[in-house]
Order: C-alpha cells, then sequence, then structure tokens
C-alpha cells in the first residue's frame, strides 16, 4: 500500500463544506433503529462544538426507500424532496445538512436531474407551489450529516478522551470503515475522497488514532439493497452480501466496524447473528461478533459519552470487549436500564453468538 | 569312404535293394529333436491356450465349422493357397510371392517327399515304429543308403524331385537374402527392422537349405541323389578328395534345424506354423473379443511381421509414423508392451487397408478397436435424452411407409451440397422418400465404434434402430459410408434394404429411371476407405460414373486406395499430419492428370478438396449435374 | 533556395517524415521537448509481433536523420499563420519561418491512476505497460518469483468514463508480447491476459496470440477486471467477471501490468490551441479527409503525421511519416510554382 | 440453527487461486492444443448432440480452466463423438481425443 498514492486521489476529491449554519434533516431508519446516534450528532454539533444546526418536526420523510422500491415515481419524490429544500429556505438557512446516505444520493441525483432538465424542475417547483404553497428552491450547500464530522473531526479529537488505541497493548485499534453506496458511488465528486477511496471515515479514524483496514471487498454493498431486504424472498441475497464482506475483512481480524449509513450498521450488525445461527460462524474474537458503530457512536465515545446513553446496548453485536480494550468505563448493571432508570427488558441470548 | 564310414562307428548292411543301413541313431540328431520337440510342446500349449479364451459359444462355433463340409473345403483351399502358395502376395509382387512359395511350398513338398520316402524305401523304419522302435529317419539321406547298384527308377524319380525342390526352396532362399539387401527390388519399401530371434531364425532359416544342400551331397554316393546333389558330389570329391568327413554338415544341418524351432516361437516365423489355426478360425465366423487372447492371439501369432502393411499404411507418408504400423502394433502386443499399444491403437485411421492387403489376412484395426475398447468402454456417458427423442419423434415424425428413408448423418449436414444432390436425383427419379434427419439426427454409433465405446454406441444404435422401425421404411438410403458400415453390420435391421446412394443411384440407372448424360470430362474416382475396403462397393459408382465421363484409374484404387486422412478412425492424427495424408492420396488421384476428382463420402470430399489442384465433386453433385433432360 | 520544414515531435513520425524531407531537398528543423530523440519508442524494449529491439529500430531511424537540424528539450512558444507560412517562436528563442508545418506530437500514455479502481500508484504491484518495459530495458524486474500475473487491456481505452471510446490499437498485440516475455523469465507463474476482444488485426500478430496460448500456456480471460484489492499477504486480489461463462471471478495476483492506451499528447494539444486546430470527439486532430488525406489537415500547409491523428502501430506511423513527406514536397511545389 | 426462511447462498464466483491446476496441466501435456481454444464457439454449433441437450467443448474447456469440473463433465456426457467439432475447428485440435481425455482425467 503506498500511502501517498492515496492522499493524491484524496486531494483530487475535496469538497467544500460550510463551517456553520445548517438545517439538519433526519433518518427514517435512523430515528427508529439508532435514535441516540441522531441525539448525539446534535449534542456534539450544538453544545460542545456550538454550531447552529437547525432542525424542524415539519420536515417529512425524502420517500428515498419508497423510490428504491419502485412503488413511487420520481416526480412525486422529487417533489418531497423540493418541500424539504423549500422548508430550509423558509427557516432562512442554505446550507442542507442530511443524516441520511439514501436521501444525500437522492438529493444528489435529483439536483442533477434538475441541472440537467429544467424544465422537470420547472414542472417540481408548480407541482410544490399547488401542493403546498411553498417557494422552490435549491440548497447552496448539500452535505451528509459524516461530512460535517469530517469536518469538527480535529475539534472532537481535541476534546476527546479516548482514543481508538488497544490501551492494553498501546496498538492502534484496527478498524473497517463501511460507507453507504449513496454516498459517492452514483457521484464521486460529492463525496469526501471520491468513490473509490471515500475518506470522510477515513479521516475520523486517522484523526482518532486508529487503523484502517484496506480489505478486498471494502467496496461492496452491506446488503441492505432494499428489495433485496424488503421482500422476504430475497433475503437470502441480502444476507450472502454481508456473508461476503465478512469473510472478506475477516483475515485482517478488525476490532470494529464504523458506518456511515443507516442501514448498514442495522445490517452489518442483524447479520452477524443470522450469519451466526445459520453458518455457526462469528467474526469477532472469542465467540464475538465485530461490533459495528455509526460515526456519531464512535464520536462519542471518543469524547466520553456513557456507553449506555449511546444506545450501544440496542446493538445485537455486544459492544463490552471493544469498550474494554479503549478503556471506556460502564457499568453493565445500567446497560437494560432506560433513561428514566426502570429496566426495559433483556433480549434472549443468541446460540453461538456471545 | 567305407572305412571313413566304419571309423565313424557305423554299421553297413551289405544286401538288399537298401542294402546299407547304417546306425538308427545318431548324436547328430539331438539338436533337432530337441527342437522339434519344443516346438511341438509348444503348439499344443498354444492351441490350449488360444481354445480355452475363446467364449463357449465360439469353441462350438469352431468345432461345428470343421465338420460342414462347405467350409472345411474353404479351410483346405485357403490353407493351400495362403499357407503354401501365398497367392495373396503373388497377386501384388509376382517376385515376393515366388519367394515366399518356394521357401514354403518347396519345404513342405521336401517333407511329404521325404516321408512318402521312407514309407516305399524303408517301411522297416515305419514298421519299427509300430513296433515299438524309437527311431525314424527324419534325415533319410544320412540314414538310409541305396546300393547305386539297385537304384530304381521309382528311386530316381524320388531323387529327382528331392532335387528338384531342394533346388525350388534355395532359389527362394537366395531371393530372402537379396531381399534382405535391396527389399525395394522386390517391391517393398520399407521392411520390418527384425528382433533378436527374428535374427535368429532368419540366419538358420537360410543356412537350413544350403547346409541340407551340402550334407546331402557329401553323402550322395552313398545314399544317392540326383542333378543337383551327385554333382556337388562329384565337385567336392574331385577338390578335396575321398578324404571328406560330412559328419560336421550334418551336425550343422541338424544344429541350424534345431536352432530354428528353438528361436520360432520368438520370432517371425511363427507364422508359419499358426496360420492354418487362424484360417480355421476365421472361416469359422469369429470375432476378436479381447485384444490379446483368444482370436486374437491367433491372429497375433499369425502376423508374418513380413512389413506389407508399412508401405500400405496411408500415414507413412511421413517417415515418423513408420512406427504405428499394424506390424509394430502386433509386434508390441506379442510383448504386451502397454504403452506403446495403447499410442498405436489410438492413431490407427482405421483405413482397413493393412488388412486388406495382409498375406495372412490379420484384422489388425480391429484388433485395434477392441484394444480401444479395453481403455474407452467404462469412460461414463449419459445418454438418457436419446430416449426422449425417440419417443417425441416416434409420435410425431411422418411415417416413410413403404419409402425410401433418407438418412444423411452428422458429416453430410456439414456438406450440404451432397444432401442436395441426393434430393434432387430422388426427386428426379420420382423416388418417394422421407428426410429422417433433416433438422436433427442422432448419430449412428460408428465414431463411437471406432472410439471403443463399444457400449455408449449399442445406446445411439438402439435409438436410431427404434426410429426406423417405426417409420416402416422399405430402403434406408445413406449418404455417409461412416453411418453405412454401421447399419449393415450392427443394426440388424430386419427386411429394411440398406443403401449407399452410389448403390441407389446405379440401380436407377440401370432400371433407366435417371438416365445420366455422356460428357467428355476425365475424372478419377477416390474410394473411401468404409465405403471401398468397409462395405465393398467398388463398382457401383464406377458404373455410373463411365457413363458420365472418362473414368480414369488411379494407380492405387479400390482395395489400395489411400485414405484421405480424415477419418474418424484415428484418435490421435495431429490436424497437420492428416493434411499429409490428404496431399499424398490426391497425388495418387492425380497420377493421370483427370480434370476433376469425384468420391462419395462428406469427410473424403472436405479433405480432398481442401488439397486438389482440380475441381472435387461429389458422386451425387456431378450425376445431377450431368442428366440427360 | 531551400525551403524550411519546421517537424514537431521528434519521435519515429518525426524522425522518418523528417530523414524522407532531408531526401526531398528540404531543410528540415526537427523540434523535441524531451531530452532525447525517439519519443516514446526510446522507452521502449523489444516490440510486437517478433519481438525486435526497440533501440535498434531507434537507431536505424536515427542514423537516417543525420544532417537534420535538431532542436531537443525545445517546445514552440508561438506559432502564427503568415500569408504563404508559418512564423514559430520557439522555447529556445530562436525563430523560425516555415514554408509548412509538420505536428507529429504523436500520443502520451494515458495516466493510468484514473483508473481508481485498478490502484495504480495505491498498490505495490500494479504497474502499466511502460513500467514493464523500463523494467525490461533497465533489467529491474522483481527478483522474488511471482506466482500469478495479470494483464488488463484497454485500460483507458475503449472507456467513455475513461474520456476515451476509442480502441489504442496497439495494447492487444503488446499485451501479449509481454505476456510472453514475462512468462519466459518467470516460467512457473500463471499469467493471465483480461480482455475484450482481441484485436490482433496485423500480420503476424495472430501467431503470437496462438504462440501465447500454446507455447506459454497463457490464460485469456474474456472480461474487463472490475477492481483490485490488497490482500493480508500484500498481495492483489483481482475481480472480473469471465464473460464467457457469464461468471463473477477472482485471483490473486503478484503482479498486474495495466495496458494504458493512448491519449492526445498535451505537447500537440497547446500547438492545436495556438492554431485553432480541430479535433474529433476522441481528442485526436482532425484530418482533412479520414480516408483521402489524413496527412492534410485544415490549414494549409500545416500536416499530420503519426498518433496525433489518432491511435497507431509502429509501421503505421512511419507509412504516415513518409507520405506526409510527399504531400508536403506536393504543397510546396505546387504553392511556390504558382508564381 | 435456526431457520429463517432464506440463508447465505453459495457463491457462484470462479476462484482462479482455488481450482485445480495440476489436473488441467496433465490434460495439457497430453492435449497440448486444448490450449489453442480460442472461444469461437464452433465446435458447439456444429454439435450433434448439442441440438438436443447443452453439449460444448469450448465451454467444457473453459469450465476446467475455472476448476468447475462438474460442469464441464456435464457439457461432455451426451457427446456422441461423431467428430463434427472436429472437421469445424479453425485451430485444428483434436475435440474428439480431447473429450476422450477429459473424461479419462477428470471422470469418476
Amino acid at each position: 500500500m503506498i500511502y501517498e498514492g492515496k492522499k493524491k486521489i484524496w486531494a483530487d476529491y475535496q469538497k467544500e463544506i460550510p463551517e456553520d449554519h445548517y438545517f439538519y434533516v433526519r433518518s427514517c431508519i435512523r430515528q427508529s433503529f439508532f435514535p441516540a446516534s441522531e441525539v448525539t450528532f446534535l449534542d456534539i454539533t450544538r453544545n460542545k462544538l456550538g454550531k447552529d444546526i437547525f432542525g424542524t418536526e415539519h420536515h417529512t420523510t425524502c420517500g428515498g426507500i419508497a423510490y428504491h422500491s419502485d412503488t413511487i415515481p420520481q416526480e412525486t419524490v422529487m417533489t418531497i424532496i423540493a418541500r424539504q429544500f423549500a422548508l430550509m429556505k423558509k427557516y432562512g438557512y442554505e446550507n442542507y445538512v442530511c443524516s441520511c446516505i439514501t436521501s444525500f444520493g437522492l438529493y444528489c441525483e435529483t439536483l442533477e436531474t434538475w441541472r440537467e432538465f429544467p424544465e422537470l424542475q420547472q414542472k417540481i417547483a408548480d407541482n410544490l407551489w399547488k401542493a403546498c404553497r411553498l417557494e422552490f428552491a435549491k440548497p447552496k450547500f448539500l452535505v451528509h450529516a459524516s461530512d460535517l464530522i469530517f469536518k469538527y473531526r480535529m475539534q472532537i479529537a481535541a476534546k476527546s478522551k479516548f482514543k481508538l488505541v488497544n490501551q492494553k497493548t498501546g496498538e492502534p485499534l484496527r478498524v473497517v470503515e463501511h460507507i453507504g453506496c449513496h454516498y459517492s458511488k452514483m457521484f464521486p465528486s460529492k463525496g469526501v475522497g471520491g468513490a473509490e477511496y471515500p475518506y470522510v471515515l477515513v479521516g475520523m479514524i486517522e484523526a482518532w488514532g486508529g487503523q484502517i483496514i484496506d480489505y478486498p471487498e471494502r467496496r461492496h454493498c452491506c446488503g441492505f439493497g432494499f428489495r433485496q431486504y424488503l421482500i422476504k424472498g430475497n433475503r437470502g441475497y441480502s444476507v450472502s452480501n454481508t456473508h461476503k464482506k465478512f469473510e472478506s475483512m475477516e483475515p485482517y481480524k478488525p476490532d470494529m466496524i464504523i458506518t456511515n449509513c443507516p442501514g448498514c450498521p442495522y445490517f452489518l450488525d442483524r447479520w452477524q447473528y443470522v450469519i451466526a445461527e445459520t453458518q455457526g460462524k462469528t467474526y469477532g474474537q472469542d465467540g464475538h461478533g465485530i461490533p459495528v458503530f455509526t460515526y456519531e457512536e464512535v464520536a462519542g465515545l471518543v469524547m466520553g459519552y456513557d456507553p449506555w446513553d449511546l444506545g450501544l446496548q440496542t446493538h445485537q453485536v455486544s459492544v463490552e470487549p471493544l469498550l474494554d480494550k479503549m478503556g471506556i468505563p460502564y457499568d453493565p448493571a445500567k446497560k437494560f436500564l432506560g433513561k428514566n432508570g426502570k429496566f426495559i427488558g433483556e433480549p434472549q441470548k443468541p446460540h453461538c453468538l456471545k | 569312404m567305407t572305412r571313413l564310414l566304419i571309423a565313424a562307428g557305423q554299421h553297413v548292411t551289405p544286401e538288399g535293394i537298401i542294402d546299407r543301413y547304417p546306425n538308427s541313431y545318431n548324436h547328430f540328431v539331438l539338436p533337432f529333436v530337441i527342437g522339434i520337440s519344443f516346438i511341438l510342446v509348444y503348439l499344443l500349449i498354444g492351441l490350449i491356450r488360444v481354445l480355452y479364451h475363446l467364449t463357449g459359444e465360439d469353441r462350438i462355433k469352431l468345432l461345428k465349422s470343421l465338420f460342414i463340409p462347405k467350409t472345411a473345403l474353404k479351410n483346405l483351399k485357403d490353407i493351400f493357397c495362403d499357407c503354401l502358395i501365398h497367392t495373396k502376395i503373388w497377386e501384388r509382387k509376382p517376385l515376393l510371392g515366388y519367394m515366399h512359395s518356394a521357401i514354403a511350398f518347396g519345404w513342405f513338398m521336401l517333407i511329404v517327399l521325404g516321408h512318402l520316402e521312407v514309407a516305399l524305401f524303408a517301411p522297416r523304419h515305419l514298421e519299427g515304429i509300430s513296433e515299438g522302435s524309437l527311431y525314424y529317419p527324419i534325415f533319410y539321406r544320412f540314414f538310409i543308403w541305396i546300393n547305386p547298384e539297385h537304384e530304381t527308377l521309382r528311386g530316381t524319380v524320388f531323387f529327382f524331385l528331392m532335387d528338384f525342390f531342394l533346388l525350388y526352396v534355395l532359389s527362394g532362399i537366395g531371393l530372402a537374402m537379396f531381399k534382405r539387401v535391396r527389399s525395394i527390388a522386390l517391391g517393398m519399401r520399407h521392411t520390418t527392422k527384425p528382433s533378436l530371434a527374428d535374427r535368429v531364425a532368419l540366419y538358420c532359416l537360410w543356412a537350413i537349405f544350403p547346409l541340407r544342400l551340402l550334407a546331402e551331397s557329401f553323402t550322395a554316393d552313398l545314399s544317392g541323389g540326383s542333378f543337383l546333389t551327385k554333382p556337388v558330389n562329384w565337385m567336392f570329391r574331385a577338390f578335396f578328395g575321398n578324404e571328406l568327413n560330412f559328419m560336421p554338415t550334418w551336425w550343422a544341418y541338424s544344429i541350424c534345424l534345431g536352432l530354428f524351432f528353438l528361436a520360432m516361437p520368438f520370432s517371425r516365423y511363427m507364422h508359419i506354423l499358426t496360420e492354418p489355426l487362424l484360417i480355421l478360425m476365421r472361416n469359422a465366423g469369429l470375432k476378436v473379443r479381447k485384444p490379446r487372447k483368444g482370436f486374437a492371439e491367433a491372429e497375433i501369432y499369425a502376423c508374418s511381421s513380413c512389413g506389407l502393411c508399412i508401405d500400405a499404411c496411408p500415414m507413412n507418408t511421413q517417415k515418423k509414423n513408420l512406427k504405428y504400423s499394424s506390424v509394430y502394433f502386433i509386434r508390441f502386443l506379442r510383448r504386451h508392451n502397454n504403452r506403446k499399444i495403447n499410442e498405436i491403437a489410438d492413431k490407427c485411421l482405421m483405413c482397413g487397408k493393412c488388412a486388406a492387403i495382409c498375406p495372412v489376412g490379420v484384422n489388425s484395426p480391429e484388433i485395434r478397436r477392441v484394444q480401444r475398447e479395453t481403455l474407452n468402454n467404462s469412460i461414463s456417458y449419459d445418454y438418457s435424452y436419446l430416449d426422449n427423442i425417440a419417443e417425441e419423434k416416434l409420435t410425431s415424425e411422418a411415417s416413410a411407409k413403404g419409402k425410401v428413408l433418407y438418412f444423411a448423418g452428422c458429416m453430410s449436414h456439414l456438406t450440404p451440397k451432397i444432401i442436395k444432390s441426393v434430393e434432387s436425383l430422388l426427386k428426379a427419379s420420382g423416388t418417394e422418400y422421407e428426410f429422417m434427419d433433416k433438422d436433427s439426427g442422432i448419430c449412428c454409433g460408428r465414431p463411437l465404434m471406432l472410439a471403443g465405446k463399444t457400449e455408449a454406441a449399442r445406446k445411439t444404435i438402439q435409438a436410431n434402430k427404434a426410429l426406423i422401425e417405426a417409420s416402416g421404411c422399405k430402403t434406408l438410403l445413406l449418404s455417409c459410408p461412416i453411418c453405412l458400415k454401421v447399419f449393415k453390420e450392427e443394426y440388424g435391421l430386419k427386411g429394411i434394404e440398406i443403401l449407399h446412394y452410389t448403390q441407389l443411384v446405379d440401380k436407377l440407372v440401370k432400371e433407366g429411371k435417371i438416365a445420366p448424360q455422356k460428357g467428355s470430362v476425365s475424372m478419377v474416382y477416390h474410394d473411401p476407405c468404409e465405403l471401398g475396403r468397409g462395405c465393398g462397393i467398388y463398382n457401383e459408382p464406377r458404373n455410373v460414373l463411365s457413363a458420365i465421363g472418362d473414368l480414369k484409374k488411379a494407380p492405387k484404387e479400390k482395395d489400395e486406395s489411400i485414405c484421405c486422412g480424415y477419418s474418424l478412425g484415428s484418435m490421435t492424427l495431429e490436424e497437420k499430419d492428416r493434411s499429409k495424408i490428404a496431399e499424398s492420396s490426391v497425388d495418387n488421384l492425380m497420377a493421370g492428370n483427370p480434370e476433376c476428382i469425384v468420391t462419395a463420402c462428406p469427410m473424403c470430399y472436405r479433405a480432398i478438396r481442401s488439397k486438389s489442384p482440380v475441381p472435387v465433386k461429389d458422386f451425387a453433385e456431378i450425376v445431377a449435374e450431368n442428366m440427360k433432360q | 533556395m531551400k525551403k524550411n520544414i519546421l517537424v514537431i515531435g521528434g519521435g519515429p513520425a518525426g524522425l522518418e517524415a523528417s530523414a524522407n524531407l532531408k531526401r526531398l531537398g528540404y531543410n528540415v528543423i526537427l523540434i523535441e521537448k524531451d531530452k532525447q530523440l525517439g519519443g516514446h519508442l526510446a522507452k521502449w524494449d523489444r516490440l510486437f509481433p517478433d519481438g525486435v529491439s526497440a533501440k535498434q529500430t531507434l537507431n536505424a531511424l536515427l542514423d537516417e536523420v543525420s544532417g537534420v537540424n535538431c532542436f531537443t528539450e525545445t517546445e514552440v512558444q508561438q506559432l502564427n499563420v503568415l500569408e504563404k507560412s508559418y512564423n514559430a517562436i520557439l522555447s529556445n528563442g530562436i525563430t523560425i519561418l516555415a514554408d509548412a508545418v509538420l505536428l507529429a506530437s504523436g500520443f502520451d500514455l494515458f495516466k493510468a491512476e484514473k483508473k481508481e479502481e485498478y490502484g495504480y500508484g495505491i498498490y505495490e504491484g500494479v504497474i502499466t505497460n511502460a513500467d514493464l518495459e523500463e523494467a525490461f530495458r533497465e533489467k529491474k524486474l522483481p527478483a522474488k518469483h511471482p506466482q500469478a500475473i495479470g494483464f488488463v487491456h484497454c485500460v483507458g481505452s475503449r472507456d467513455e468514463k475513461a474520456g476515451n471510446p476509442a480502441c489504442s490499437k496497439v495494447c492487444c498485440a503488446t499485451a501479449v508480447k509481454q505476456a510472453c516475455e514475462v512468462k519466459e523469465v518467470y516460467p512457473d507463474a500463471d499469467v493471465y491476459c483480461f480482455y475484450m476482444d482481441l484485436r490482433m488485426f496485423g500480420r503476424h500478430y495472430e501467431d503470437l496470440y496462438l504462440k501465447a496460448q500454446k507455447e506459454f500456456g497463457i490464460r485469456f480471460i474474456r472480461g474487463r477486471v472490475s477492481e483490485v484489492a490488497e490482500t493480508t499477504d500484500g498481495r492483489l486480489q483481482v475481480k472480473a467477471e469471465d464473460t464467457l461463462s457469464s461468471k463473477p471471478l477472482k485471483v490473486t495476483l503478484d503482479m498486474l501490468v495495466l495496458m494504458a492506451g493512448m491519449r492526445p499528447s498535451e505537447s500537440g494539444k497547446s500547438v492545436g490551441r495556438q492554431l485553432n486546430l480541430t479535433t474529433e470527439e476522441d481528442g485526436f486532430f482532425s484530418s482533412a479527409d479520414n480516408l483521402l488525406s489524413i496527412q492534410r489537415s485544415k490549414l494549409p500547409g500545416f500536416f499530420y503525421a503519426g498518433a496525433c491523428t489518432g491511435a497507431k502501430t509502429l509501421p503505421d506511423t512511419l507509412h504516415e511519416a513518409r507520405s506526409a513527406a510527399i504531400e508536403i514536397d506536393r504543397y510546396i511545389k505546387e504553392k511556390f510554382s504558382e508564381k | 440453527m435456526i431457520d429463517f426462511g432464506f440463508t447465505v447462498s453459495p457463491s457462484s464466483r470462479i476462484n482462479l487461486d482455488k481450482c485445480d491446476k495440476k489436473s488441467f496441466s496433465a490434460l495439457a501435456a497430453l492435449e497440448p492444443d486444448v490450449l489453442k481454444c480460442m472461444a469461437c464457439g464452433s465446435c458447439s454449433a456444429s454439435c450433434t448432440a448439442a441440438h438436443f441437450e447443452p453439449t460444448s467443448v469450448r465451454r467444457a474447456i473453459l469450465s476446467l480452466q475455472n476448476g468447475q469440473v462438474e460442469q464441464a463433465l456435464d457439457l461432455l456426457k451426451s457427446c456422441m463423438l461423431c467428430g463434427k467439432c472436429t472437421m469445424v475447428c479453425p485451430r485444428g485440435i483434436n475435440t474428439r481425443h480431447l473429450i476422450i481425455s477429459i473424461q479419462k482425467i477428470y471422470g469418476k
């Protein structure tokens, strides 16, 4: 591996990310499965770093899941998106940050389509006026939430209490980064570092002390693939994809996986359970899985948040071995206590995944 | 002389016509006795082995055949013509024929006449045998001396005949020696490389008769002699005087005979003794079932290693292929050299020319095929799909009841011109026909048989047979000789006439249904191996072609025709070697500068066309082009 | 008085044209931007299809140009069209009044790092066709015997995303030649060629292909390599589709050679900009007529030879150089006999 | 083990690192012409058996190169050795004997 070569490519894919003042849009999947991640994002950016990140309860889904599952037409999804952008304008913002990669990809696709076909943009603007009486607008800067954390990575590192380093050995942790397909594969120039060697998560890992693993199937999809999962008959494809990735990364003995997409952490995490139960195979140490995190969770851990406040108890693959490696203190007794201190119930232990 | 004999411990009887009987035993006969005993025991064991390895069915078949008058007569005729006179060699190479018959027939006559002499002139010895005496004067001239004063006319005739046949044999031996030095003079470009046993036996054979001449000449004044032995006797006496010790020559003669018999089973000369057995088995209609046992063993030992097959083999247009000739195949079989056996077995084109010209009639291509069977028959295959086709076609295909059913075969589909021409001739003659494999067909099975996958071949044969029988056709017409052979030999289609298109066209012309137009174009006909040597069809195409143009003869034609090189028979021959054979085949056809070459096989058609300097036409094509309007 | 002809580019086309123009009695000024003459030929080791030495071939070309005014490390700074001639100001300060100009600016090799998925410049074992030629020339092949080596045809050719939909014409034969050469050095290695179509159009090229298959046992896989990654032990994992069996395929290699295609040369482009020369969609200069007069540009007195009008083999280039000399001679004779 | 109604499906990917190169070398030593195949498909196009069953020398060779032995044997098991492929092969490969050699080396 020639690091200089990668740096040359990263230099070609610089993305302009404004420092502050963003209109924030949540992700359907993330607020359901990893609600703490978005909360952490807002807490870090607003409270720890003092940024202006505006959120509103009036925004909706971007329509991406329905669009990629072939259930709504493109014009509909574009109108939904136009409404989101209009809300941004209405609240006085021109920088748009979204929490979801599917949304990010769809926004990029939509903006490119409007650029290529102005008549379609006009039609959508008309639709928007007819439906919502909102004024059509386009964001000046469109970024993904991971782009922002990437932007603030050094500020976070400066405030960090822990590093991505094995406290016992002093060795950097071996980290697999997994980028959501729709982040830059469709429009390499829209992602930090391009599509082939994206830098957005690599930059965070480097800044926080970890070591990147470059394994052969790093480009491969997590396996979600919308229809591949949503239709039960296709789920074999979905889990086979994930299986392929784990088989490929296994020899590198990763300590953790970090992702920037809503579906990826979910499937990389849950499918480890399904693989364990159907193939009898686990990929971590001593029968554990490889813990999978969102970038916000990792930022939170680095900054010293309580693991249970980050929602790590909702993961399928237990995170304790990693917390031990990083030297992060945690109270096992509090793992399944809710915010109000009440017991939220403990899931049944899987057969072979520890 | 008498003194000398007494010195040698001989006993002289002074009275009677046969008035001198030396002691009935002398040590010099020992080598001969040992040799002849060895060969007789060897032969007996060999015979038992061969018979043991025959299937029970074949054994009974063989036994029965001996008592069927027609077969018995043919046996006698074949043994006389093939073993003694060597008519087959005479037909091809007269000088070589003379050489063989001189040695074989001459020697045979010497033996027969010798025994007659014993019977006529020394009946005491015959009686002696019946009375339990062990002595029998094989070396008649040594043991039985005739008083010159008592020589009768009958005796003179015998002396003359014995000398005559001895001279006859000697002339053959002389030719044989000359042939060793210059084989080409006797019409052979290549001869076999002799093995050690071959050499021993050969030199013994060469020495036997000159030594016999010497020995008998030495004693000619005592035992009698004729125009050959007596002058030699006088000559010796003139040169060396009376002090001759003739014992060494009799010893040498006996030793040579003994050595010859000892070397015989390991040499090519075994054929002298085994050929009659082969003739009996062949005439009984036995088939090769195993490549080294039973009938095949009889064939192997009947091979005279003469090497005629070397020149005949079409592969031998390239020197590197000499080693694949049948004679070496048989030699390696005899020596159980499996690696070489398989290599040679796979290389052969199976054109059948070696078998056609073999003086002994060894069918080595068939042995090769069976040898391939040992390796390839067990290769797995899955022809279950053939059953489905048969089912589908049986129900869907139009019936050809009472009509001609045309089966073009795989290869003809690569030469659509042949198919088109055959169809146009059928139409022109008003023959009603159905085209069996117009869209698709099942392979006839012959290529599988040639590859030694006999079991697999049975499957395709079965599938095709079911289709043909269900069609109700009267005649099965084929345009590919490869198919023709297997349809004739293996299908057992009862009540269905199987014709090659050359046969059908010949028939149609004779019946006046097709009228060829006589033209002036000169042409030569190439006999496809499977059609000619394979099925014996030589004349039908020639009849028709003579009616179309000026049909020239090729130097080598009919059963001597040269394979086009692309025969499916060879498993391992490379493309460029095949192309060399095609060239030599074309060279032979072009000897008379014909304006066009005609053949009647899709494979030959393609091969010859690729090398011919003149247009190449298929038989049906040229007939279709030359019809009276 | 002898007429001045300016030849821009000292590769095979420029050299061969200069030699012929000199022979026709012109005063030839040959300029070359590099230190040495010869262009890409000077960087190559052996040439397809017969493996003759590139050095010897170049020397033969150089022998012919003795007596021609050669300026190396020189570029055209300014080029102006005058009424009947061209005025060129060179980077070495010399100004030339040329009666005709021949552009023989050739090609640049496609920058293989642009195909990011192949990891050129990122993975140690990934090299280009030019790197391999240099290794052969300098005898610097890796001493450690590789177990498996791959060649990727059409890198930056027949690839719209890489900006070049055209075939670069020489890569197939070069790849097969190099594959054989590599196999000669490492007879135990498995050698794979990943191709889309094998374009073995020239004389003896097909023989080369057959030799590669039969004598060297090189495996030809029909399918473009999709991505390259590094394995734990630092080898290269290559993914492609074997399109003949319609199945994805992966193989681990020690060396991967990218057959970088031909792109119009940057120095040629800068000359083109000064005269507003038109190019075709593939970026190469457009000739007056692609059948009848490939050597002529749309400007009178301005000619092309070699790969500046599209990918060409060495023999093609030399033919063009000779015919350009004839075209120039004809132009000069017609132009200056009018008076 | 739990039945989820779906599971990991086996990969259809050819892995050249894991394919049996020894047998193929043995085949190539016996039949050097096997290396000459340029995948033109003449053999399958003319094949008598291919009219009824998937049969292809070309694909069999490719399958062996890719280590898919079962598939290769499947593609040859219906062959009737009629020899048409040998006749039409532009590279002069003795396909007929090649088929037998493949079946002998890889069969059983």
